[in-house]
């Protein structure tokens, strides 16, 4: 893997609210095609870091660089709005899960296919051709990645009642219908019972294998050391460590970190 | 049945609503003759009156309760108006009759009944225009009117400094109320709601002030008088003939405006909205380009009623700007709210009532206004969704052929 | 320079009366984030009750101080009856309706309580007793600021200490912060919302009251309608300090009757409430949370 | 498409709206209907009220004698919440209905909506209130008649008054910024500039309702104005002389026909002492005002309100019209208000070709000891 292209790359990055240190001085790189997690004891840090990347918070110093595979363009982050980095072609999910809660699933993940489409008022009153096509692509595309993580049989559910496991793996589906290259996912395992888990591996590990790259925070360690080729351990707002699964677990400081818990839960 | 100690919290509530009653309704005094009346008769009546209604209310609600605890075991039945709404072998035939009871309506009744339903038709295209923003946008707009009067100032300056006609002026009215509405929402869309609220409602009052004050302009309070009424193929008509005339075309803008309403909610921008609704941060995430899309909803919800205002300075053949206060902006606001937000159905209906209602009850007019605010609190209270809230189409799945098909709420 | 005086006092005044009816829109904005749309009716109630009360007792002959204290007293009392009442009836059980529903029954209960004090007494203006006599000791300066200028000034700086005291000290205020904070929290806690809110509601329309009293003894003359404006633009005061903050409100209120009375005396009054509003609009773009208001950060 | 319910619920209203509307259009076509029309409601209610019971009084007294010519009068009283979108449902309800003449309406914005209407149909309207000078001097509606004196000739009165009589050299010219006021205002300063004998020396509006007037004042103050004009209602004059008195500042007040009220001085107290206003012609001295003033006190039990011996004086001038032409027919009442003089409360009128009347003229007034006096 180490031969693969860099997509994401993190320099120096640092976010304070007033005089909080979120994020202080971390680097990140990610390559084409790896599964990385990001983990860390409760308030690290992580899921600031995550909205750094993804345009919500504007991070304090430091760089944010995103290349992409497909045409090999690199783009600096930094101030982008959270809608232009989707376009690129980075995508998320929360760790608070936030769907569209009275819209059906199938609607949820049609949202996702809206930075690809392009109707607007003339084609949604006059329906022309190009308008109807592109309405039924759009349809077809959400249906097959509902069916891919396994929610095609509630398709006209409200996103509501869906179960809390459902819910994660639409979140994850919407990210995807984006048509994202480097995928964040923010405890996606959180809250799965153990089947729900060993079928979220399995469908990291698909979406792994048709080509997205995959960014995880997670708490659920026998899932990251499973599934991850690299590990980035964050305390306090620093990068205390990375490795590879084998390291990490090694690594004195990290063990410190989570002193008194077990890592290998 | 009825527990007593309910009737003792009645009497409680009678007896606070007697002393919180009692300076404004059994005091009255003249301080020029320095006489004070007590109208003790008045505190009898407020007393009894809440006593009743506070019985009729807890009736309500434990019934309420009831019909609540029987329906948990069966998913909960829709009413039936939505029901109908949803079924197009009801909706469709329905629909063909109130077209042509609309197309009749003229025939009839007087040019007086037209005339009024032309003013509640009026209402329904503003309600529905404002609909886009508030109720599928989530955008509380409470300025709308700004954008009324810049297209009724269109039409009446348009045509006294430049003699252009109403057919020209239409889509001008409309098009530069839009133009404002981008002007306005592109450094405001970005605030939080409630500031959003009264950033809009400080704008239309800068608009109508700014009408008032600059005379040059808009000849001031007093007004632009003799707009002419829109023509026929050059043709004059008669009084009568006009009016049948402008009813005509605002009943044509009516369908036309449902029209474009319901396929812009059922479009990939209908359904932008509809997320921006319910999670911002989240379209954000999924690549919605949020002021792009708010301000594609603010214009064109000004743009309807830029067209309205142009229909409204032809019918009344006068503006001025005191047709253009805040409490415009609430009743069409109310008239959504009360409808339903995000339903077409239910925005018609809301307009009809809040129009047609006041007109009819002309009688009663010293508590007209009374009673238009109790209805709006009582409705709130009961029906916070509005008189027909929900009906969305959703997109229905069968198999691999994609049907739209309806709600499922 | 002494005409800059002058309208620095008018503004100074007009700021304060904006002050004492925003502080009710700020607090229960600040709880509840309702816009309440009927406080400029609850303030026109005050200052009705306050009319009648002193009417009729000067009929009956009281000493002008027991007049002004039993109608101040009356005028709160009632005012915050109605604000407790009015919440109760038509906030309270919306508090989980959608989000526009409490705000149309406020707009509907504002109607309501202008066209009830219409019918219950009359739409005529009415001329209110002055309850501020002209002190004697204010003479020389008279001609800058009166002495119903003084008081008003002097009632809300009392005022926004006081209040300021009460939310850090007492232990409702405390209660009070810890609802406006996290609702679901400050119940875990053992705080009793429902009371808290109510005491909000009581607390902002007694305020109103005093505003009312002194407003319509300032101006001499009251009538069903005077909450709308004096509403509307204390709201806008409101935002333009940050809603949700007291010092905001104040701050808020002080700079536009400022901006105000300055764009009245150096401009034209034509336009005063043009450069009011955009002033607001302009504070709000660069600074979205208003001058005192907390930048939120957004909670992902 | 999904128009759905929405007419079923208009069948009803509108069926409704028939029940209560069918009584007054069903009655036998050989009545004369003069149409009542102005805010009966709302918060102009007090303006147009008074000309409501103006209209009984006179169509009673009329029908008493049988009525005109055989036939018997018949009123049809609507409201228009003095708002123009109001008044023109109003105007065409009455057309509808089939108005003969029409007695309004009370505020010249919904007069001006509402005149097209009539003009159309060939109904002659008389306002008893309406002063806007665009009514009758635009030539557009030859079927507009006033008993009251217009805008331009009350600003006349009150320069006049101020430059001779009181002497002023500058002159501050202070409106509400509404319809009334703020055209009032602007005659005023006008006039004043023609005259060349006093300058205006500030030119603004105050808002209505505002909390506070200090600052307004203290510009009139640094301006250096000796007199005062004030275009508007009595509500915002008192609250501008009472601030003028709090601040210290002694000069004249003048305002014009919406402040010569006598709630004016009840409201201003004693700060109203010495202001002066304009005002339609103290008729006291006249018989039939006296007892129009009578038949309203034995009637209803109180005083009249504003306008009413205007909109008596209108009504009768109408129905004399009718009477005297012996038709109905526009040509023939116009033709007849203009030859034929009626001796009315507020003086023996007829009208000019514009529509105004001859022989109502404003007097100036100053508030002495509580009550309006006519300045001799």
């Amino acid at each position: 893997m180490s031969d693969s292209p860099i997509i994401l790359k993190v320099e120096g990055l640092s976010k304070y609210f007033g005089g909080i240190k979120a994020i202080d001085n971390v680097d990140i790189d990610i390559r084409q095609g790896e599964i990385v997690a990001l983990i860390g004891p409760n308030g690290a840090g992580k899921t600031t870091f995550f909205n750094c990347l993804t345009g919500i918070y504007t991070p304090t110093a430091g760089d944010i660089y995103l290349s992409d595979p497909r045409n090999g363009k690199t783009t600096r982050l930094n101030g982008k709005k959270p809608n232009k980095i989707t376009e690129i072609g980075m995508a998320r999910t929360f760790q608070n899960i936030r769907l569209f809660p009275t819209m059906s699933v199938l609607e949820n993940v049609m949202i996702g296919r809206h930075c690809r489409t392009k109707a607007l008022i003339f084609g949604a009153v006059f329906r022309n051709k190009a308008t109807r096509i592109e309405e039924t692509q759009i349809i077809e595309r959400s249906y097959e990645l509902l069916k891919k993580i396994g929610l095609h049989r509630q398709v006209n559910e409200e996103a509501r009642n869906l179960s809390y496991g459902a819910q994660r793996r639409l979140e994850i589906g919407r990210a995807l219908a984006t048509d994202p290259f480097l995928l964040l996912l923010d405890e996606p395992a959180a809250g799965m019972n153990p089947k729900e888990t060993e079928a979220l591996v399995a469908l990291i590990r698909e979406i792994c294998a048709e080509g997205h790259s995959i960014l995880l925070i997670e708490h659920d360690m026998k899932l990251v050391m499973s599934l991850s080729d690299r590990i980035f351990v964050m305390d306090y707002g620093k990068k205390i460590a990375q490795g590879t699964p084998e390291e990490v677990r090694e690594n004195p400081a990290v063990i410190k970190a989570y002193l008194g818990e077990d890592v290998d839960a | 049945m009825f527990p007593v100690k309910e009737l003792k919290r009645s009497a409680l509530t009678s007896l606070w609503f007697a002393f919180l009653t009692f300076p404004i309704m059994v005091v009255k005094v003249d301080p020029i003759e320095r006489v004070v009346s007590w109208r003790w008769d008045n505190m009898f009546f407020i007393a009894f009156g809440s006593f009743v209604f506070s019985i009729l209310a807890k009736v309500f609600i434990i019934q309420k309760e009831r019909r609540a605890s029987k329906k948990k075991q069966k998913t909960i039945s829709e009413p039936l108006v939505q029901r109908i709404v949803r079924e197009p072998r009801f909706l469709y035939p329905l629909a063909l009759a109130c077209f042509i009871f609309g197309i009749s309506f003229p025939f009839l009744f007087s040019t007086y009944q037209t005339n009024i339903m032309t003013t509640a038709l009026m209402y329904v295209v503003l309600g529905l225009g404002l609909n886009i923003v508030v109720g599928v946008a989530g955008l509380l707009d409470l300025g709308y009117v700004a954008f009324y009067a810049v297209g009724a100032y269109s039409y009446a300056l348009l045509n006294y400094n430049f003699d252009m006609g109403f057919w020209t002026v239409l889509p001008i009215g409309g098009l530069l109320a839009a133009l404002l509405g981008i002007i306005l929402g592109f450094p405001v869309l970005r605030l939080r709601g409630d500031y959003l609220a009264i950033v809009t409602l400080g704008f239309g009052e800068i608009i109508r002030l700014v009408l008032e004050n600059w005379n040059d302009f808009s000849q001031g309070p007093s007004g632009i008088a003799n707009i002419p009424r829109p023509s026929f193929f050059g043709m004059d008509m008669t009084f009568a003939g006009g009016i049948t005339y402008i009813y005509y075309i605002i009943l044509v803008l009516v369908v036309l405006t449902i029209f474009v309403v319901n396929r812009l909610q059922n479009s990939r921008l209908g359904r932008a909205w509809l997320a921006l609704r319910e999670d911002e941060i989240a379209c954000e995430a999924m690549g919605i380009d949020k002021t792009k899309t708010k301000l594609i909803a603010f214009s064109l919800g000004a743009f309807w009623a830029g067209f309205v205002g142009v229909i409204f300075a032809a019918k009344t053949t006068f503006v001025n700007p005191a047709s253009f206060t805040f409490l415009e902006s609430a009743i069409i606001l109310s008239i959504v709210v009360l409808g339903g937000m995000g339903s077409i159905i239910g925005v018609v209906i809301g307009a009809l009532i809040l129009i047609l209602l006041p007109e009819y009850l002309r009688a009663l007019s010293e508590y007209r206004m009374l009673a238009f605010g109790a209805i709006l609190v009582v409705m709130m209270v009961f029906k916070p969704g509005g008189i027909i809230s929900n009906v969305r189409r959703n997109y229905k799945f069968k198999g691999l052929s994609v049907v739209e098909g309806k709600n499922n709420e | 320079m002494d005409y800059f005086i002058e309208l620095l006092f008018a503004g100074l005044t007009r700021g304060s009366i904006y002050a004492l009816i925003a502080l009710g829109y700020t607090m229960v904005y600040g709880i509840i984030g309702l816009i309440n749309f009927a406080h400029g009716e609850i303030y026109m109630i005050g200052a009705f009750t306050s009319f009648i009360v002193a009417t009729v007792l000067s009929i009956y002959g009281f000493p002008l101080l027991a007049i002004v204290i039993i109608a101040a007293v009356a005028a709160a009392v009632w005012s915050s009856a109605y604000g407790f009442t009015v919440e109760k009836l038509a906030y309270r059980p919306l508090r989980k309706a959608p989000r526009l529903a409490p705000l149309i029954s406020a707009i509907g209960m504002s109607i309501f309580l202008q066209n009830y004090v219409l019918l219950a007494q009359t739409s005529d203006f009415l001329p209110f007793p002055e309850l501020i006599p002209e002190f004697a000791f204010m003479e020389p300066v008279a001609h800058i600021v009166g002495s119903s200028d003084m008081v008003i000034l002097v009632t809300t700086a009392i005022v926004m200490i006081a209040l300021t005291c009460l939310i850090k000290f007492t232990k409702i205020g405390k209660a009070m912060r810890a609802t406006a904070q996290d609702k679901t929290m400050a119940v875990l806690v053992g705080v009793n919302v429902d009371r808290v809110i109510s005491a909000t509601f009581i607390i902002g329309s007694a305020l109103a009251a005093i505003g009312g009293l002194l407003i319509a003894s300032h101006i001499g003359q009251i009538n069903f309608y005077i909450g709308f404006l004096a509403g509307i633009k204390a709201f806008t005061a409101a935002v333009l300090g940050g809603i949700g903050s007291i010092p905001g409100a104040v701050l808020g209120s002080l700079v536009l009757g400022l901006t105000e009375s300055f764009a009245t005396g150096y401009i034209s009054s034509d336009y005063e409430d043009v450069f009011a509003f955009s002033l607001l609009v302009l504070i709000l773009i660069f600074k979205p949370s208003g001058l005192l208001g907390k930048t939120e950060t957004k909670k992902v | 498409m999904q128009s759905g319910l929405k007419k079923k619920l208009l069948v009803a209203a509108v069926s409704l709206g028939f029940a209560m509307a069918a009584p007054v259009a069903g009655m036998a076509a050989d009545t004369i209907k003069l149409g009542v029309a102005g805010a009966q409601s709302g918060d102009l209610a007090s303006y147009g009220l008074p000309t409501v019971k103006a209209a009984e009084l006179v169509v009673a007294m009329y029908n008493a004698k049988g009525g005109i010519n055989g036939k018997m009068i018949e009123l049809l009283i609507e409201d228009d919440v003095c708002k123009p979108e109001v008044a023109t449902n109003t105007a065409t309800k009455l057309v509808t209905d089939g108005v003969h003449v029409v007695l309004g309406h009370i505020c010249s914005g919904a007069t001006k909506a509402a005149l097209p209407i009539y003009k159309e149909a060939g109904v002659v309207v008389m306002s008893p209130s309406a002063t806007n000078p665009d009514l009758t001097q635009s030539g557009d509606y030859p079927n507009f008649f006033r008993t009251i004196a217009s805008d331009d000739a009350q600003a006349q009165t009150e320069v006049d008054f101020a430059i001779n009589v009181i002497g002023a050299k500058k002159i501050a010219v202070i409106h509400d910024k509404g319809d009334y006021g703020k055209g009032l205002a602007e005659f005023a300063k006008k006039f004043i500039q023609e005259s060349g004998k006093a300058e205006v020396v500030l030119f603004e509006g105050v808002t209505p309702g505002a909390v506070d007037y200090t600052a307004i004042v203290q510009k009139i103050k640094r301006k250096g104005a000796d007199a005062v004009i004030f275009g508007g209602y009595h509500p915002e004059a008192s609250k501008i002389v009472s601030m003028m008195k709090k601040k210290r500042l002694k000069i004249t007040f003048i305002s014009d026909d919406g402040v010569k009220d006598d709630t004016f001085i009840k409201v201003a107290g004693k700060n109203a002492e010495g202001v002066y206003a304009s005002g339609p012609n103290d008729n006291s001295a006249n018989p039939l005002s006296t007892a129009a003033i009578d038949a309203h006190k034995k009637e209803y039990n109180e005083d009249p309100g504003a306008f009413f011996e205007n909109a008596y004086s209108a009504a009768l001038a109408l129905l004399n019209a009718i009477e005297k032409a012996g038709s109905t027919d526009m040509a023939d009442i116009v033709k007849a208000l203009q030859t034929e003089t009626v001796a009315t409360p507020v003086g023996n009128i007829h009208f000019d070709t514009r529509g105004d009347a001859v022989g109502v003229g404003f007097a100036m007034y100053v508030v002495k000891d509580g009550a309006y006096v006519e300045v001799k």
